[in-house]
């Protein structure tokens, strides 16, 4: 069996910029992938032309055996990928229980809204307000518990801890990690060089629009000196 | 004999704005068909009829007008719905020393302080139209008023004229309301008209406003509660609008009606066939206004502005629309108006047969005598 | 790094482009003038002088949209209330033309200072709304108040001597005093842009938290420039007046202030000159179309929706952002 | 001292964002807020900087009273503040971006006679301040045209070029690389030499190195107080803040 | 005689209850525009004509089909919300990506291209429409007069403006609706096809405005011009409730409609400007509306 995402020669644009010249990559099944790379290299705009919302776009995006580049957004979801903005999206003019059951279910095997909460107890207590009067770090959580209902079985992520406290960062880290355990896979963008390299599998680098690198987290230890200069970690 | 071979009348009012159904294209039709009357040619020099849509605006009026005498050699302009347009285009053409006959504004400025010696005023005016209905309405028996009055200047002063008649001959006006332009509920007002037990409610706005006041008075049941309704300023092509059902009984002053006279049938069958409606007074007032001007011109033997000025000051007017009519020196052109009662629906039994005439105003009675107009030309 | 390296190089050349584009500027500036100059010679005056008017009224309102980012939806009260101001302080108090025109364009700056007070508490489309409210209310106002003569408007304005020597009742000289505060409304329109002042309102446009955070009053650069294009608007209501020699209701309505809007966008919005050109094919389809046997409204309603589904930089605009604009130095700014 | 609060409150509805907070900002010293998501950090900052009206306390700032001032006055006495979410002007260039802040205290913001070329004087002063943050290459870029991490940094430029004398930070390193991170660090170390900073940090590495004093934050209410030492040793701090992670 | 302010009691509830009827008008317009704006924030400028529309469809089914009222008020809100559709997903809809000044200038086009082909066809001047003959006639109240025709023009609207409410504020399609309002593109990569919904949005609106006309039509003669000036004082009301709540615009609608009432009587003159002065001193007192949510 071929890999659940394969991502073959992807170019994409903003406007006249081109940003990715050819990204190759691919996640199995169950794997967590982390991208890392520098400010500004394009593994936002990667994430964002997977899920299929940056439409100027060429080469291959296949998912589960399936040719995506056709599929408009609002199918995405449908086909099994679930997105966490790094902006994260929270809906102001819905509640935040409004907003964790607005996204639609797509497939069995989500999580019950009970268990979500247990995940986050913020949550519980400001299920009545508006989700923009959540702080920073409530919203982040809201972001990731709203696709975990939905029974997706890629979770794309970006930057899921930027602006967490260390608690909070630890406990998502826990959250990650139960969720690989249920078989979800998870490709996630992150700045925080500590926290994914405990989590991933698997490790992209990016620059300058492309993958130089790939290598799974056993030979992290030997790449720590190129990591060092190229992210300064 | 005509200066440059051709005789040019420019027809120039709203045709896509709100005074459209008033005049509008149907004028320009009245325009041709007096020409087609007359013969087509005067003096031997053929006459030509153009027309544009001023939108209601005055600086594209007096840009065509301009344009027209410079350029496009008219002669004469007419028709010129709504009284800033028609004051706007009077002065450019007595700057450029031409004709204009006004048949679709109301303003009696036009025969008043800004008169012009080449500017004549057909038709009806808002003067005209008091005296129609609230002289006349009295002697009918409608001795008591109550206004509802659109808020401007022109609702001002048709109120105003109207009260002065109504008072002059007897009647009493117990209040009056003023509703602001273009309101689209007439409810409120027309309950404290209601109230005041007054048994002539005058109307002292137009078009809409006037339709819908009429017809939220059918609603309320204020005609049918025994209260009469008196439009100031409404015509024939408005109640075809309005319909009989909520127009009837409603009282109003014209100068022109079709079925009045069988001259005046014949000529309304012949526009109807042309427009599919029935003409107006404007309508009617624009034939006559064109009519008279090729007269006027074969009188003169020449195109020239001061002699046709000459010959439509001293000429009768004698057509379907003015039996006996005559210009004064202010340039208003003075003829008898009617007082016109509108029909049932049971009692119409022709399509368009609206009216019934309750009585006539005789022209001198119904115009500002030219003497006291304060127009600059008239010794006082 | 190489991007960067790029953009600096990219950086040298626009500089280098940017001088040759103003030389360039300079010469469709001085030709235009030119053309104006000389153009009463072949085309109708009155008509000239009514789209100079136009052009500098959407020139103003363009001011306010094109760099500041607000929609006003109410600036015929500007444009026509100074007509209106104008028309009774020459007619009435017979005061020169060109006090007259101060007159009007200190009126409208009023005007616009309260209207400005107002709408500037909220943005967007509530601006737009607001404006478009008060304005109505203006519009009453002049239906009902006195001076203005309802809807005979004030007729037979005087156009007077201009400083008590040149007659302005002569075309010509109409003409060129039409001309010449065209030109001078222009050139405050376009110091005001390109100055410290305008800097902060495209900052504002940008993000107006941050100016705030930056201490600016935010408000007050807004009001100010509100009642800078009102007065600019007022300055070719003025001139109107004169020109026409009346001032009526029209140009206080609602549907004048959706016609500026039009002609500005049409031009291309946030141009300098756009709004001229938009006023001068605005102004010529309404006289063109007066004697077709077009509908107006219609043809008004298509131009409108057109444009904003397929030029919505305008005629200017649109030769800005092309090839040939391009390579003659200009540059779209939005 | 130069900003001092005093039982500042805030409520939402019902909900008590902050309470009874009490806090005195030095000058050349940084002074870092810290504390779990939605204890109130970036409240206590929209108050100060009366973004948020208090509904309960004053503020001072040098000496003044500004509890009622509006926020753009606030702004001109000297207490400027960073955005959580990044705050550009994404369609002037950097340098502009930086000339804009440097228009005001220049005395050139509202001269609407006075050519552009009038603002060239402020170049010298802006292009300090961006080779500062390490934007020197970037000068003409359009700011939208930055990533995210470098239009923090353009931020934190555009700040300082209004010599604050109270600068406020709301999480200045969230979503930067690690190279900007220490560059960042540096540049905020510098400038509190000569005036007080108040940051909101999560980073507990760059909260250890730059800051001299710190608060933490929980529900509203003031937990722990000190240097990083003692508060990092706090056993009620580490259970609701820091976890088991050392920084 | 019990007076109030001068008046008498008997004529004051009368012209409570009118203003009340006016009020059924600008709740409903309101609220049609409050819903588009709300979901595509587009100020949609063409409200008043296809409340227009609304009206027109009914008379020319009446004259052309021989349709009855009733159905007219089923089939007009369907005609003009189907065309409404279309406009928006043939035109409308290229514009979200932009400044939501170009949804308001297009809309303001629409606006004159229908009134003025409309204008073209039927003239300036009204046309009549008959009140159903199962509502013709009225009830004396005591203290008024009230047509029938106009009780259930009060009624109905407060169901219509009710149930659509219920609609946006309590189902799931409404948090879909408000959700696709903040973040169009994030609601799609959840799986929710937005530009159906908007679709859906933007016909409801139409919906909305023209069920208005086909009850205004009995009242107020048709003419294209009816919804022109009607439009400007539904905008001032939308600014008084404040956009951010679809219930502020039908409370508003209500209030201002007896504020406006009330004015007829105690200085008729001011009644066209009254909504804009409530309007200046909202403003000034609450900038974001009496209901607004953003301060
Ligand atoms: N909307 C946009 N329009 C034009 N260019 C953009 C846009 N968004 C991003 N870019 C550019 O595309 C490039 C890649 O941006 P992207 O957001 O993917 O970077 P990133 O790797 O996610 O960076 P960060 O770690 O800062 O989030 C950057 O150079 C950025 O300037
Ligand atoms: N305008 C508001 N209305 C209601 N509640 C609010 C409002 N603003 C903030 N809150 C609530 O106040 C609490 C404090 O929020 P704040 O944004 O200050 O947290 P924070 O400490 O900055 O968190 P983070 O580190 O996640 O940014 C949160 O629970 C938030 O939900
Ligand atoms: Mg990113
Ligand atoms: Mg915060």
């Amino acid at each position: 069996m071929g890999a659940l995402l394969q991502v073959g020669n992807l170019h994409a644009w903003y406007g006249e910029s081109h940003v990715l010249h050819g990204v190759d990559m691919s996640v199995g099944e169950g794997e967590m992938i982390t991208i890392l790379g520098r400010n500004g290299v394009g593994k936002t705009t990667t994430l964002r032309t997977i899920m299929g919302i940056i439409r100027q776009r060429r080469g291959e995006i296949r998912f589960a055996g399936r040719d995506m580049l056709s599929v408009p957004l609002h199918r995405t979801a449908h086909a099994g990928i679930g997105f966490v903005p790094e902006e994260r999206g929270i809906f102001a003019s819905l509640t935040v229980e409004e907003n964790l059951l607005l996204p639609p279910v797509v497939a069995d095997g989500g999580m019950a809204l009970d268990e979500i909460y247990e995940l986050f107890p913020n949550l519980l207590e400001r299920r009545t307000s508006p989700g923009t009067k959540l702080s920073g770090g409530e919203q982040q959580m809201l972001a990731m518990a709203r696709i975990l209902r939905t029974g997706v079985r890629l979770l794309i992520l970006d930057e899921p801890t930027e602006g967490l406290a260390p608690v909070i960062v630890q406990r998502i880290g826990e959250v990650l990690r139960k969720l690989k355990a249920r078989g979800m896979t998870i490709l996630l963008v992150e700045q925080n060089f500590r926290f994914a390299s405990k989590i991933a599998d698997r490790f992209y680098l990016m620059d300058h629009g492309r993958m130089v690198a790939d290598f799974p987290v056993s030979e992290l230890p030997d790449r720590m000196t190129m990591l060092h200069k190229v992210l300064g970690v | 004999d005509a200066s440059d071979g051709v005789v040019k009348i420019g027809i120039l009012n709203d045709q896509s704005g709100v005074y459209a159904n008033f005049g509008g294209k149907y004028s320009y039709e009245a325009a041709k068909m007096a020409v087609e009357d007359y013969g087509g040619k005067v003096l031997g020099a053929s006459v030509e009829v153009i027309t544009a849509d001023h939108q209601n605006k005055p600086d594209i009026a007096s840009n065509i007008a301009r344009q027209w005498y410079d350029t496009e050699q008219v002669d004469a302009i007419m028709e010129l719905t709504t009284s800033s347009v028609a004051l706007a285009v009077q002065a450019i053409s007595k700057e450029k020393k031409k004709i204009d006959i006004v048949t679709g504004a109301a303003t009696t400025e036009l025969t008043g302080a800004q008169c012009s010696p080449y500017g004549f005023h057909w038709a009806y005016d808002t003067y005209s139209l008091a005296v129609g209905t609230g002289g006349a309405l009295v002697k009918e028996g409608g001795d008591t008023w109550f206004f509802l009055t659109a808020d401007y200047a022109f609702g001002y002063s048709l109120e105003e004229n109207t009260a002065n008649f109504v008072k002059a001959n007897g009647g009493t006006v117990s209040g009056a309301v003023r509703h602001p332009l273009a309101t689209t509920d007439y409810s409120s007002f027309l309950l404290q008209a209601q109230s005041s037990g007054a048994k002539v409610i005058g109307l002292a706005n137009a078009g809409l406003d006037t339709s819908n006041s009429i017809k939220q008075a059918a609603e309320f049941g204020i005609v049918a509660g025994g209260q009469r309704l008196a439009a100031l300023l409404f015509t024939l092509a408005e109640v075809h609008g309005l319909g009989l059902e909520a127009a009837q009984g409603l009282t109003l002053t014209e100068g022109f009606y079709w079925n009045r006279t069988p001259e005046a049938a014949e000529f309304g069958k012949r526009f109807f066939d042309r427009t599919g409606a029935m003409p107006n007074m404007v309508h009617a007032g624009t034939y006559s206004a064109v009519l008279q001007y090729l007269k006027a011109i074969e009188k003169a033997g020449t195109d020239e502005t001061e002699a046709v000025a000459k010959a439509l000051h001293e000429m009768p007017v004698n057509d379907i629309f003015a039996e006996n009519g005559k210009v004064g020196a202010n340039g208003r052109m003075i003829h008898d108006m009617y007082l016109m009662e509108v029909k049932k629906p049971g009692e119409s039994d022709v399509a368009w047969d609206y009216y019934k005439v309750l009585a006539t105003i005789p022209g001198d009675e119904a115009f500002i005598d030219p003497a006291k107009s304060g127009c600059p030309l008239v010794s006082q | 790094m190489a991007d960067m390296a790029e953009t600096t190089e990219t950086g040298g050349r626009t500089e280098a482009h940017s001088a040759m584009a103003s030389s360039i500027r300079l010469g469709f500036l001085l030709v235009g003038l030119a053309a104006l100059a000389v153009a009463p010679a072949f085309l109708y005056p009155v008509f000239l002088m009514k789209l100079l008017c136009f052009a500098l009224f959407a020139c103003a309102f363009n001011l306010l949209i094109g760099y500041t980012g607000l929609l006003s939806f109410g600036h015929a009260a500007f444009f026509g209330g100074a007509a209106y101001f104008t028309a009774h302080a020459v007619k009435e108090w017979h005061w020169t033309p060109e006090l007259g025109v101060l007159f009007g364009v200190f009126g409208a700056a009023v005007l616009g200072l309260v209207i400005g007070f107002f709408a500037i508490r909220r943005q967007g489309i509530y601006f737009a709304m607001i404006t478009l409210a008060l304005s109505q209310m203006f519009y009453f106002f002049c239906l009902q108040a006195e001076f203005t003569k309802g809807e005979d408007g004030i007729q037979g304005v005087p156009r007077g001597h201009l400083f008590g020597l040149v007659d302005l009742s002569v075309s010509t000289n109409m003409y060129y005093f039409t001309l010449a505060v065209f030109v001078i409304g222009l050139l405050i329109i376009w110091r005001f842009v390109n100055s410290p002042f305008g800097m902060i309102l495209k900052s504002i446009r940008e993000n107006e938290q941050r100016a705030v955070s930056l201490g600016y009053s935010v408000q007050y650069y807004k009001l100010g420039a509100f009642v800078m294009s009102a007065a600019l608007a007022g300055l070719a209501g003025g001139v109107k007046a004169l020109v026409f020699q009346f001032a009526t209701l029209t140009d206080v309505t609602w549907q004048m202030s959706g016609e500026v809007i039009l002609m500005t966008l049409l031009g291309g919005i946030g141009t300098l000159i756009g709004p001229v050109f938009g006023a001068g094919l605005v102004v010529t389809l309404q006289n063109y179309l007066a004697t077709s046997d077009f509908p107006v409204t219609i043809v008004t309603g298509v131009v409108f929706m057109a444009c904003v589904l397929l030029f919505r930089r305008g005629v200017v605009g649109e030769f800005y952002a092309s090839r040939l604009g391009r390579r003659l130095g200009f540059e779209h700014r939005r | 001292m130069v900003l001092s609060a005093r039982g500042l409150g805030m409520r939402f509805g019902d909900f008590n964002a902050v309470s009874n907070v009490d806090l005195d900002v030095h000058h050349a010293r940084v002074h870092a807020l810290i504390g779990p998501n939605g204890a109130g950090k970036t409240t206590v900052f929209n108050l100060l900087t009366k973004f948020l009206t208090p509904t309960s306390g004053t503020i001072t700032l040098l000496g003044t009273d500004i509890t009622g001032m509006a926020p753009d006055r606030v702004a001109r006495m000297g207490l400027v503040r960073s955005f959580q979410i990044s705050a550009v002007f994404p369609h002037l260039s950097v340098l502009d971006n930086v000339r804009v802040a440097l228009q005001r205290p220049n005395g050139l913001a509202t001269q609407f006679w006075r050519p552009l070329s009038a603002l060239d004087r402020l170049n010298e002063r802006a292009d300090q301040l961006i080779s500062a943050v390490g934007l020197s290459e970037a000068r003409n870029v359009m700011a939208a045209d930055l990533s995210y991490g470098r239009k923090r940094v353009l931020e934190i430029a555009t700040t300082l070029a209004l010599d604050p004398k109270v600068l406020l930070l709301d999480e200045p390193m969230a979503g930067m690389g690690g190279e900007d991170v220490a560059v960042v660090a540096g540049i905020i170390r510098n400038v509190a030499r000569d005036r007080a900073v108040l940051m909101v940090e999560h980073n507990l590495k760059v909260v250890a190195d730059i800051c001299d004093h710190v608060t933490v934050l929980q529900r509203g209410e003031i937990l722990a107080e000190g240097d990083y030492r003692t508060v990092s040793e706090d056993p009620r701090v580490r259970v609701a803040y820091m976890g088991t992670e050392e920084a | 005689m019990t007076t109030i302010f001068g008046i008498p009691l008997q004529a004051f509830l009368g012209q409570l209850l009118i203003g009340l009827i006016n009020g059924s008008f600008y709740a409903l317009l309101s609220l049609g525009l409050a819903v588009i704006f709300g979901l595509l924030r587009v100020i949609n400028f063409a409200h008043g004509a296809q409340y227009m529309l609304g009206a027109f469809v009914a008379l020319l089914l009446l004259q052309y089909l021989g349709v009855n009222y009733w159905l007219a008020l089923l089939i007009a809100p369907l005609v003009v919300g189907l065309f409404g559709a279309l406009i928006e997903r043939t035109m409308l809809s290229r514009l979200y990506d932009l400044d939501p000044l170009y949804g308001l200038l297009f809309t303001f086009g629409l606006a004159l291209t229908i009134e003025g082909t409309f204008r073209y066809l039927y003239g300036a001047a009204g046309q009549p429409y008959s009140v159903p003959p199962s509502l013709a006639g009225g009830t004396n109240l005591g203290f008024m007069f009230l047509p029938n025709y106009r009780g259930w023009v009060v009624v109905v609207s407060l169901v219509a403006c009710l149930g659509t409410w219920l609609l946006i504020e309590k189902t799931k399609l409404g948090s879909y609706l408000r959700a696709a309002t903040e973040n169009t593109v994030l609601v799609q990569a959840f799986g929710i096809n937005v530009p159906l919904l908007l679709t859906l949005t933007y016909g409801l609106g139409a919906a909305l405005a023209a069920f208005a006309g086909v009850l205004a039509a009995p009242i107020y003669q048709v003419s294209p011009l009816m919804g022109t000036n009607l439009i400007i004082v539904v905008f001032a009301v939308v600014v008084v409730g404040g956009m951010g709540s679809i219930l502020g615009a039908i409370v508003t609608g209500y209030m201002l409609g007896i504020a406006e009432g009330l004015t007829k009587v105690f200085y008729p003159e001011a009644s066209n400007i009254v909504i804009f002065v409530i309007m200046a001193i909202v403003l000034l007192l609450r900038p974001a509306g009496l209901f607004g949510k953003d301060a």
